[in-house]
């Protein structure tokens, strides 16, 4: 059963091979494409069955890629945090490709466009289940690399600006996640992240010394922040996500940005919370690393919080806003990441991660159904240039009714999928006592009121415009817009669920000990075989 | 004999292949390695097929093997003094450079007979091939002792010779050699 | 101990000509003579380093290699040479001063910009 | 006797079931689903009046890990709230199809209206901290759809706007206030964090932990900020007015009778958890300074419908500072007043309505004496615009009288400065008279000439208002009936120390009634100059505009966009410098202070023997790349690229790493290569002056400095020899990986699932530079 | 193939070293004249030297190492620094490398 | 390999390329991005520690049945790894170049500060 | 146009290198070489003929397809043809990958089979890994010649 957790990269890796092949075929290629995405959340759902919900569940999988050991061979790990965000994707993953389906006609022709999100998605999945650290570096590579032609893809001048910025400061960053790499290779000797928690957590044993650890980690968090688009590395963001084809936008907002909080979360608090390094600075200092991480993240998702939701209201275009909202609702998943970070009560830690899972989730829904709306709008209308639109409510209801339902779960109304984000992540900060920390929260969460009821009023209600009393609205995207909606709705009303998974992931994040054990590296004399 | 290219090229590539492989010099290992680079050169000199003639004669081959043996003779030769000439030039505390360019009309019209020949200049004392011109069929050389231009051309008219035996050529070897040109008339630059 | 002797010898030959060239290159007054120093020199001092190889691993094995890469060197060192010259001449690298142009034909192709490149 | 739970949630459920419905129903009966909608509000009724009597609270399981269930207490202040919801949104129900006749989007109307009925009830019934906000945020939700109905017009936009920022965002705050409260019950009760009937049945316990964790005054202050915003206290009390853009059934239903009141009525719900000094200075000095502002407000009002809703504010404000007072007789002042109320104002509204269908105008000045034209309507408007004054015996005389007495209590028990209350209670009711006066002129004042023809209503109009008039005239002369049904009962739910309530005309002194006296008195006489004192109050907000109701929420709004829009300007200011600036100096400081905060740097110990080859060929690496810096053209850079990219290969060879020295080669080239394709489109470029070289060299000094830090110290911190798995790898290769080549046994075989990236990444980087060169007219082509 | 287990004697494995570190050192000088110029042939030049040298650093690793691969190596270096040569040389004559 | 001279090259390689990284030419600036990508090579190819020449260190065997005297083979790990990312990197770097000739075209400038506003 | 001499040369070194390429792409597993490096050299092969003989000589010289005079020549054909050995190259990998999975190996799980007295070879070993290197020679042949043919063309 361990087989399970390739699966879901074999599945889209195999489909990204088929569209490929199959490229002069139309029909068999979107036939590929789509059951692709299909078994991609299939598979998903079989794996996130086997590792956490099904009675008696491991909690986490394994799988040696070429049958060699740990931490010889490469270690894929599925465990609660890493199918909870391939649970994510496979939500956002295939709505996309399906919406893909019915927007791209025009240009799929002649381009890669299928190849491309199959590989974008085999990416992120590479990344969400690596547990070689220089295997994720490949999978985040891979990730990007498909990313990036999609940035440009329109290319017009915008585009074409954006996706240079984008390439540019992620190859930047590639080579610092090198530098890391080498740095934590030759201070831990391995790259197998369940040893390198290993050996940290006991440096005596290995022979190591942890020391430059911390300063590594930085590096890390920096490049992760890229991805994760957390102020300041969040400048390619606005200018990508509007020139990337919608579908394309919501699965680097839904899925690609995920992979950076991700990193993020397993990597400061699976494999490098044991480390035993005293950090202290003027202004920090704890025995472990995540007392170097927790104030850093809390700069980050304050700056995030603000300049993302400050931006978002001063935005004359639905793409515009959703992506600066992109930046400040990763502010508010960042926030209880920081306070986890910073806690000692491992109630407490657990809890901040779990409300950032809870939000990322609802981010990945909320903000994907949103960005698919800006294509349906787009490709309805030609336009998403607010001053161009108004009057979408009357002019298409279903459509409006499953954008208001998103824009509610960003702003956080109960009972949908972003209420329960919002209570959490509040819920962390009252728990941790940390009145500023609220204060932002409070003042984040007014500016997302802000920029949602003004684009709201001047794209959907208003005096109806040409565009978009010509709009041909295709009801194929609304149904897949709707049928989001109903999901965020689902997860309110089934939150229980929810919980418990998000629960299963937070303690899997934080659960270094079976990590370890379930990966099993080698002792340190690598001559035995299992 | 004439026989088609390829498969006399896919044999040269075999035996390439042995060389390129490195093998011990053991007969098992030698004719195991050319069989297998017979199984690599065979595809590539047939899908290269076109690069070449399409027939050549392996009589003339035969018959240009001595020539062949004179010509490198000449030409290590002449390589030899060649580098003990730059040196001194190079190391010499005022290095003796009196430049000049010529063109030299070839009789070979070849594509490999100009091309060695162009190469084998390169390579020699004093002198560089800049360029060729087609029409005229004629070598721009610059040459880094402009004083003695006869003992420079000796030598390339010498190898023009052996190449018109080689290679399949209109010209024989005792057309007179056309003159070569040293000044334009256009003066300095 | 001969053939170590060999090596020895071919390698300080190799190194000797090598470092002419390379002095070439530095000394010599434009591109068309540098090119004499390196075409030349290089060539030869590469060649006897190759040389080595074989005596070395020789006859067999990577000597075979080694003589391959004699024989591609003598193929591709001249054409290399001869591509530079030409795209020096064809861009207008002034000849040294008393050098004149063979002016047989194709005086068009000779580019009207004379002096070095703008980009110093 | 206990609720039953089927009941409970049949009653909360049903209307929303109605709304998901409503498409459907409006397809089947159009217009008239508004009766379909009186229909369910009626059910709601009286399943709600089925458990009349009833105390006690049910709970359906919703998220157990949490503890956060669907729990619902019937109790008598909980039905009160409810029957008046559904009651009144019967006659809502009733009134809209015939008002809303002709109008497009009636479905969404519909919808709207049952969910917020549904989530009024929610409110009242709600018994757990998570279900109550719930159900307090979709009222919200709502109230903005339905006050942005008219989706074309600005002034409905603006205000449905404005009404989410407030009421929403006021939920924020209270959402924290409800978590505070949440954190001290679970550790105080032991686990039930959210069930509110748990925390109120111990409210000393509770707010002692509030107090012994310094959480009381914020809780109070955030709950407070809630509270306020939802039922218009001031200083947010200005998206009110403006809500008056909603369709005035909804005016009528939303924001005067039940949404508006949920704060009071949640102010009441936890006054017994919270009941202190600090709450009595808050809520009532908040409730009696809404009081008079808004009944100042309301005379200064142009249209029927603005002084309706600031007279909405201020009778609010009355209630909040009812509850406000500790005193019981303040609780009495508080739910009687909620409950005269909300059957006086619906019915204004529902006239104020009645006489914009009519009278197609909703302009004070430019309507007066309709008596003749609307006899009904005209008594329907007496016996409510009187109890809205507060004249005897009209029913807001009593509720009014018990505010009154419970101010001079308060003014007792404070002293001297405490005297402020009834001075400022007696002001705000001046002011009440006045307006109240002024709304009745409608009917009885002079006619305008320039008024036209006005119909009489039609029946369905004119029956809603109608019937609460009556109810308010039963309730005005016999008051003790709605105490016996429901006050008294309702106030003893929000009293912590209950006892028997008493209300009547007066038949003796007591400041109350001098404080009445007054009130009337001044009113009426102040009435002759209502002329001036319009124009008085009228004047102050234009010569100080911060005064003004939305001045600060357009100075914040547009500020806001303004800031936003320059904020993202100039932090995305379009040049990649900047951004990489940023982003490479915050990698700088981040990783050099995780270096500093470990002491890694000090422990780092430096080796110094050196391969001298290695050391030349990174020399010359390291020269090429400052000659790629200074190199004066594109090709002449690209060379020197080159060199870098060969030294870093012979860099290879000299480590012993063969492959790498060829695969570092052969890629070189092609680099070499494509750069040269990529150079034949392009012209050479010179940058333009050297700008901020300087900057730009400290900014790369210290990411050198930080890459340098990184080497140094991770290698003084590698341990000697090969590491295991390098170990592992050299063993293996030859014995179950079948090559000696270690390296590409590595790629193929021990780690062949990099190598399967890496391919993947060089296929994507092949169709990515096809797909970019043939997409090219694509952006045009959109 | 030499024998790894004698390994190189003391002078042929000095006369290597030493070698290798000269023809290091002669890609220093040559580098000079990448960067300086003055004509992009000039560059052109003295990258292909430098080539030239890589290859011949090659072989020299090969004999101080006793490792024969490194022949091959450098075979795949003459072959790289040729196409690099002629790929410069034909975009400086022509302005384009592929026509 | 010395830690000192090691340090220096990566710290000024990687210092250089951000200096071309800022600049306003698009060339120089992939010119920067690969001076960073061929420095942060060197890096993780030396955490590897880099074996002093020897017939041994050479990662290669000498044929099938010979063993393996590890103490001096340089880490086979680090080469593979930086092999990945050498080709990785050239992936990324033609894409990059490609880009930026669009880019080119698209804004008929290389000067990266006339690429205009944002948004 | 470049020169006879260019072209006579690279008529002569383009085999060599193929030769070389292949050469190192058959040992890899033994000494350096391997998919990515034959595959890297025999693109550089190829690009050899495009700069000596220009984009269109691939498809005349070498395929021996005719071009109609005035015509642009079908790059496009080349292009397709190019990115199918990629699309191919990059299946085998996967296929060779997820051959394992039908032996309940993991994926990618390699072997290798040792054939002993072989006449004239003695001992042969043949790795599957060889399938999945040949996959990634495809794939970065394929690849690389449709960058270096696209942006050539521009
Ligand atoms: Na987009
Ligand atoms: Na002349």
């Amino acid at each position: 059963m361990d087989g399970l957790v390739i699966t879901p990269m074999l599945v889209v890796l195999v489909a990204a091979v088929g569209t490929l092949l199959f490229r002069r075929q139309p029909r068999v290629r979107l036939a590929v494409s789509l059951s692709g995405a299909v078994g991609y959340a299939v598979a998903v759902a079989a794996l996130a069955w086997y590792v956490v919900i099904a009675p008696a569940a491991p909690g986490i999988a394994t799988y040696q890629v070429g049958d060699w050991p740990a931490p010889f061979g490469i270690t894929l790990v599925a465990d609660g945090l890493s199918v909870f965000m391939l649970s994510m994707v496979a939500t956002i993953g295939p709505a996309s490709l399906v919406f893909s389906a019915r927007y791209l006609p025009k240009y799929d022709r002649r381009t890669f466009y299928y190849p491309l999100s199959h590989f974008l998605l085999l990416g992120v999945t590479g990344a969400f289940l690596a547990g070689d650290l220089f295997n994720l570096f490949v999978w985040f590579e891979v990730m990007l690399m498909a990313s990036y032609v999609f940035v440009a893809y329109y290319g017009g001048p915008q585009h074409t600006r954006a996706a240079f910025w984008y390439v540019a400061l992620n190859l930047v960053a590639s080579a610092v996640f090198l530098l890391a790499v080498g740095g934590i290779y030759a201070t831990t000797g391995t790259l197998n992240m369940a040893d390198i928690a290993q050996r940290l957590a006991d440096p005596a044993a290995a022979g190591i010394d942890p020391a430059p650890v911390v300063g590594l980690l930085a590096l890390l968090l920096s490049v992760f922040a890229i991805k994760a688009g957390l102020v300041p590395f969040q400048f390619w963001i606005p200018t990508a996500y509007r020139a990337a084809p919608p579908p394309i936008t919501a699965l680097l907002a839904g899925a690609s940005k995920k992979v950076g909080i991700y990193a993020i979360i397993r990597l400061s608090f699976t494999v490098f919370a044991g480390a035993q390094v005293p950090v202290s600075l003027p202004w920090v200092s704890g025995s472990s690393p995540l007392a170097f991480v927790g104030p850093i993240l809390f700069v980050m998702a304050a700056g995030s919080i603000l300049v993302g939701g400050l931006g978002a209201v001063g935005r004359d275009s639905v793409e515009g806003v959703l992506a600066y909202s992109s930046i400040g609702q990763v502010g508010f998943i960042a926030i209880p990441v920081a306070i986890a970070a910073t806690t000692s009560s491992p109630t407490l830690r657990r809890v901040g991660i779990l409300a950032a899972l809870v939000y990322a989730l609802n981010h990945t829904i909320a903000k994907g159904l949103l960005f698919l709306a800006a294509g349906t709008i787009e490709s309805a209308t030609g336009t998403t240039d607010l001053d161009e639109l108004g009057g979408l409510a009357g002019r298409s209801p279903a459509l409006s009714s499953a954008v208001f339902v998103g824009t509610l779960a960003l702003v956080g109304i109960p009972p949908l999928s972003g209420f329960f984000g919002k209570l959490l992540v509040f819920d962390t900060a009252v728990r941790a006592g940390a009145a500023s920390v609220l204060a932002l929260l409070l003042v984040g969460s007014l500016l997302t009121i802000a920029y949602t009821s003004r684009a709201w009023n001047r794209g959907f209600w208003g005096v109806r415009t040409p565009a978009v009393e010509d709009a041909a609205v295709d009801p194929i995207q609304v149904a897949i817009l709707v049928g989001l909606a109903a999901a965020i709705l689902a997860v309110g009303v089934e939150f229980e669920s929810v919980y418990r998974f998000a629960d299963a992931a937070a303690t899997a994040a934080l659960d270094t000990e079976s990590y370890v054990e379930a990966v099993d590296p080698q002792a340190v004399n690598g001559g035995e075989q299992p | 004999m004439n026989v088609r290219t390829w498969p006399v090229a896919s044999l040269v590539f075999a035996a390439l292949w042995v060389f390129i492989r490195g093998v011990e010099l053991a007969p098992a290992a030698l004719v195991g390695q050319f069989l297998f680079g017979l199984v690599v050169g065979l595809p590539v000199a047939f899908v290269f097929r076109r690069l070449y003639v399409k027939r050549i004669d392996l009589q003339q081959g035969v018959y240009a093997a001595p020539y062949a043996g004179r010509y490198a003779a000449t030409f290590v030769a002449e390589l030899i003094r060649a580098n003990f000439d730059v040196a001194y030039r190079v190391l010499a505390p005022d290095p003796r450079i009196e430049p000049e360019v010529i063109l030299i009309p070839l009789r070979v019209r070849s594509d490999i007979a100009v091309t060695i020949i162009a190469n084998s200049i390169t390579i020699t004392p004093g002198t560089v091939t800049l360029d060729h011109d087609p029409e005229t069929n004629a070598l721009y050389v610059h040459v880094i002792d402009g004083r003695d231009l006869e003992s420079v051309v000796e030598p390339i008219r010498t190898w023009e010779t052996y190449a018109l035996e080689m290679f399949t050529e209109k010209r024989s070897p005792d057309d007179p050699a056309p003159e070569i040109i040293v000044d334009g008339g256009t003066g300095n630059e | 101990m001969i053939r170590e002797a060999i090596v020895i010898a071919l390698v300080l030959v190799g190194s000797f000509f090598l470092t002419v060239g390379t002095i070439g290159l530095l000394r010599l007054p434009n591109v068309y003579n540098r090119m004499h120093a390196t075409s030349k020199p290089t060539t030869l001092g590469t060649a006897a380093i190759f040389l080595a190889g074989f005596v070395s691993f020789g006859p067999g094995s990577e000597g075979l290699t080694s003589l391959i890469g004699i024989v591609f060197l003598f193929m591709t060192v001249p054409t290399g040479a001869h591509m530079i010259a030409r795209s020096a001449q064809r861009i207008g690298v002034p000849f040294l001063e008393g050098v004149t142009w063979p002016a047989e034909s194709s005086q068009a192709r000779r580019t009207d910009e004379t002096g070095e490149e703008t980009d110093e | 006797m206990s609720p039953d739970l089927t009941v409970v949630i049949i009653a909360v459920a049903l209307p929303f079931v109605a709304a998901g419905l409503t498409p459907l129903l409006f397809r089947l009966f159009g217009e008239r689903t508004g009766y379909v909608g009186a229909a369910v509000a009626f059910a709601c009724f009286g399943l709600l009046a089925s458990q009349y009597g009833s105390d006690g609270t049910v709970a359906l399981s919703w998220i157990p890990s949490l503890e956060i269930a669907l729990r619902f207490t019937v109790d008598a202040w909980a039905l009160l709230f409810a029957l008046l919801a559904s009651g009144i949104g019967v006659l809502v129900f009733a009134y809209s199809p015939v008002y809303m006749h002709g109008e497009s989007g009636l479905a969404r109307y519909y919808a709207a209206l049952l969910a917020f009925m549904g989530s009024i009830i929610g409110v009242a019934l709600a018994a757990d901290l998570i279900a109550l906000f719930l159900f307090w945020e979709l009222t919200s939700v709502c109230s903005f759809v339905l006050i942005g109905f008219h989706t074309a017009d600005r002034s409905s936009q603006y205000a449905a706007r404005m009404a989410m920022f407030v009421t929403v965002g006021g939920g924020l705050f209270l959402l924290v206030g409800l978590l505070l409260l949440a954190l001290v019950a679970g550790n105080v009760l032991d686990g039930s964090a959210f069930d509110l009937a748990a925390i109120l049945a111990e409210p000393e316990a509770v707010q002692a932990g509030l107090r012994e964790r310094n959480l009381f005054v914020p809780t109070l202050a955030l709950i407070a900020v809630g509270a306020g915003a939802k039922s218009a206290q001031i200083p947010l009390h200005f998206w009110l007015p403006n809500a008056m853009a909603a369709p005035t059934p909804v005016s009528a239903f939303l924001h005067s009778a039940t949404m508006v009141k949920v704060g009071v009525y949640l102010i009441g719900r936890l006054r017994p958890l919270l009941t202190s000094t600090e709450w009595l200075f808050l809520f009532a000095t908040v409730g009696l300074a809404t009081m008079t502002v808004c009944a100042a407000l309301a005379v200064a009002s142009r249209d029927i419908k603005e002084l309706l809703a600031y007279s909405t504010a201020s009778h609010l404000g009355l209630m909040v500072a009812g509850f406000g007072f500790t005193s019981v007789v303040g609780a009495e002042a508080g739910v009687f007043h909620l409950f005269n109320h909300a059957l006086f104002k619906a019915a204004l509204f529902l006239v104020a309505g009645i006489v914009a269908h009519e009278a197609g105008t909703r302009r004070l000045d430019e309507l007066g004496g309709l008596r003749r034209d609307l006899p009904v309507t005209a008594a329907v408007t007496a016996i409510a615009g009187l109890s809205m004054a507060g004249i005897p015996p009209f029913s807001g005389f009593y509720s009014k009288e018990l505010l009154f007495e419970a101010t001079v209590e308060a003014a007792y028990g404070l002293g001297t400065l405490g005297w402020i209350y009834p001075a400022v209670a007696t002001i705000g009711s001046v002011f009440t008279v006045l307006y109240s006066l002024r709304f009745l002129a409608l009917f009885f004042g002079r006619r305008p000439d320039g008024l036209g023809r006005v119909h009489r209503p039609p029946i369905l109009l004119l029956a809603p208002p109608a019937l609460l008039a009556a109810l308010t005239a039963v309730v005005s002369v016999y008051p003790d009936l709605a105490v016996r049904a429901i006050v008294q009962s309702a106030v003893d739910v929000t009293v912590t120390d209950p006892h028997s309530m008493h209300v009547g005309l007066p038949r003796a002194y007591s400041p109350a009634v001098e404080m009445s006296a007054i009130a009337i008195g001044l009113g009426a006489v102040s009435y002759f100059s209502f002329g001036r004192i319009h124009g008085g109050i009228r004047s102050i907000p234009v010569a100080v505009p911060p005064i003004g109701a939305n001045w600060w929420y357009d100075v914040a709004v547009d500020g806001l966009t303004e800031t936003g829009s320059r904020l993202a300007s100039t932090v995305h200011n379009g040049l990649l410098r900047t951004y990489a600036t940023w982003t490479l100096a915050t990698t700088c400081v981040l990783t050099i202070s995780g270096f500093v905060a470990t002491r890694a740097v000090v422990g780092a110990t430096v080796g110094i023997e050196a391969s001298p080859e290695i050391g030349l060929v990174l020399l010359v690496a390291v020269v090429a790349g400052v000659a790629v810096v200074l190199s004066p053209s594109h090709v002449a850079g690209i060379l020197t690229l080159s060199i870098l990219g060969f030294m870093i290969a012979i860099f290879y060879i000299l480590a012993s790493a063969p492959d790498l020295a060829l695969t570092q080669l052969v890629v070189e080239t092609l680099i070499l290569l494509v750069f040269l394709l990529i150079l034949e489109e392009i012209p050479e470029y010179y940058e333009v002056g050297l700008g901020k070289v300087a900057r730009d060299a400290v900014l790369s000094i210290g990411i050198g400095v930080t890459a340098f830090l990184t080497v140094i110290v991770t290698t003084s911190a590698r341990s000697e020899g090969t590491s295991d798995v390098a170990r592992y790898y050299t063993e293996r290769a030859v014995p179950e990986g079948g090559g000696t080549n270690i390296v590409n046994v590595v790629l193929v075989d021990f780690r062949s699932f990099d190598t399967l990236g890496e391919l993947v990444v060089v296929a994507i980087a092949a169709i990515s530079v096809i797909t970019l060169l043939v997409m090219r007219s694509g952006g045009d082509a959109e | 193939m030499s024998d790894p287990t004698m390994g190189a004697p003391v002078l042929l494995e000095m006369t290597v070293a030493g070698a290798l570190i000269l023809v290091s050192g002669l890609c220093v000088l040559c580098s000079y004249r990448v960067i300086r110029g003055p004509t992009v042939p000039d560059r052109v030049v003295a990258l292909d030297t430098i080539a030239t040298n890589v290859v011949a650093i090659a072989v020299l690793f090969a004999l101080l190492t006793g490792r024969g691969l490194f022949v091959t190596v450098s075979l795949v270096l003459a072959i790289i620094g040729f196409i690099a040569t002629v790929s410069v040389a034909k975009f400086v004559t022509e302005g384009e490398v592929i026509e | 390999m010395t830690a000192v001279v090691l340090a220096a090259v990566v710290g000024s390689l990687f210092a250089l390329g951000t200096f071309l990284l800022l600049r306003r030419d698009l060339i120089r600036v992939v010119w920067g991005l690969a001076i960073i990508g061929q420095a942060a090579n060197v890096y993780l190819l030396a955490m590897g520690e880099i074996a002093p020449a020897s017939f041994e260190a050479v990662p290669i065997l000498a044929g099938h049945g010979e063993e393996a005297s590890h103490a001096q083979t340089a880490d086979p790990l680090v080469q593979a790894l930086v092999l990945t990312a050498i080709v990785i990197s050239f992936g990324m770097t033609a894409f990059a170049l490609v880009l930026s000739y669009r880019v080119y075209e698209e804004h008929d400038t290389l000067d990266l500060s006339e690429l205009g506003d944002q948004d | 146009m470049t020169t006879v001499i260019m072209r006579t040369t690279a008529r002569a070194v383009v085999p060599i290198i193929l030769v070389v390429a292949l050469s190192l792409f058959v040992e890899g597993h033994n000494l350096p070489g391997g998919g990515f490096i034959a595959g890297v050299l025999t693109t550089t092969a190829f690009a050899l003929l495009y700069i000596a003989f220009g984009l269109d000589f691939l498809e005349r010289g070498v395929l021996g397809r005719d071009i109609e005079p005035g015509k642009t020549p079908s790059r496009d054909r080349v292009v397709i043809a190019y990115r199918r050995v990629f699309s191919f190259g990059l299946a085998i990998s996967v296929a060779s990958g997820l051959v394992p999975l039908l032996f309940d190996l993991p994926f990618l799980s390699q072997t290798y089979v040792e054939f002993e007295n072989v006449p004239l070879y003695g001992h042969l070993e043949l790795a599957s890994a060889l399938a999945f290197d040949f996959g990634v020679y495809c794939v970065v042949v394929g690849g690389l010649l449709t960058i270096l043919s696209v942006v050539g063309a521009e």
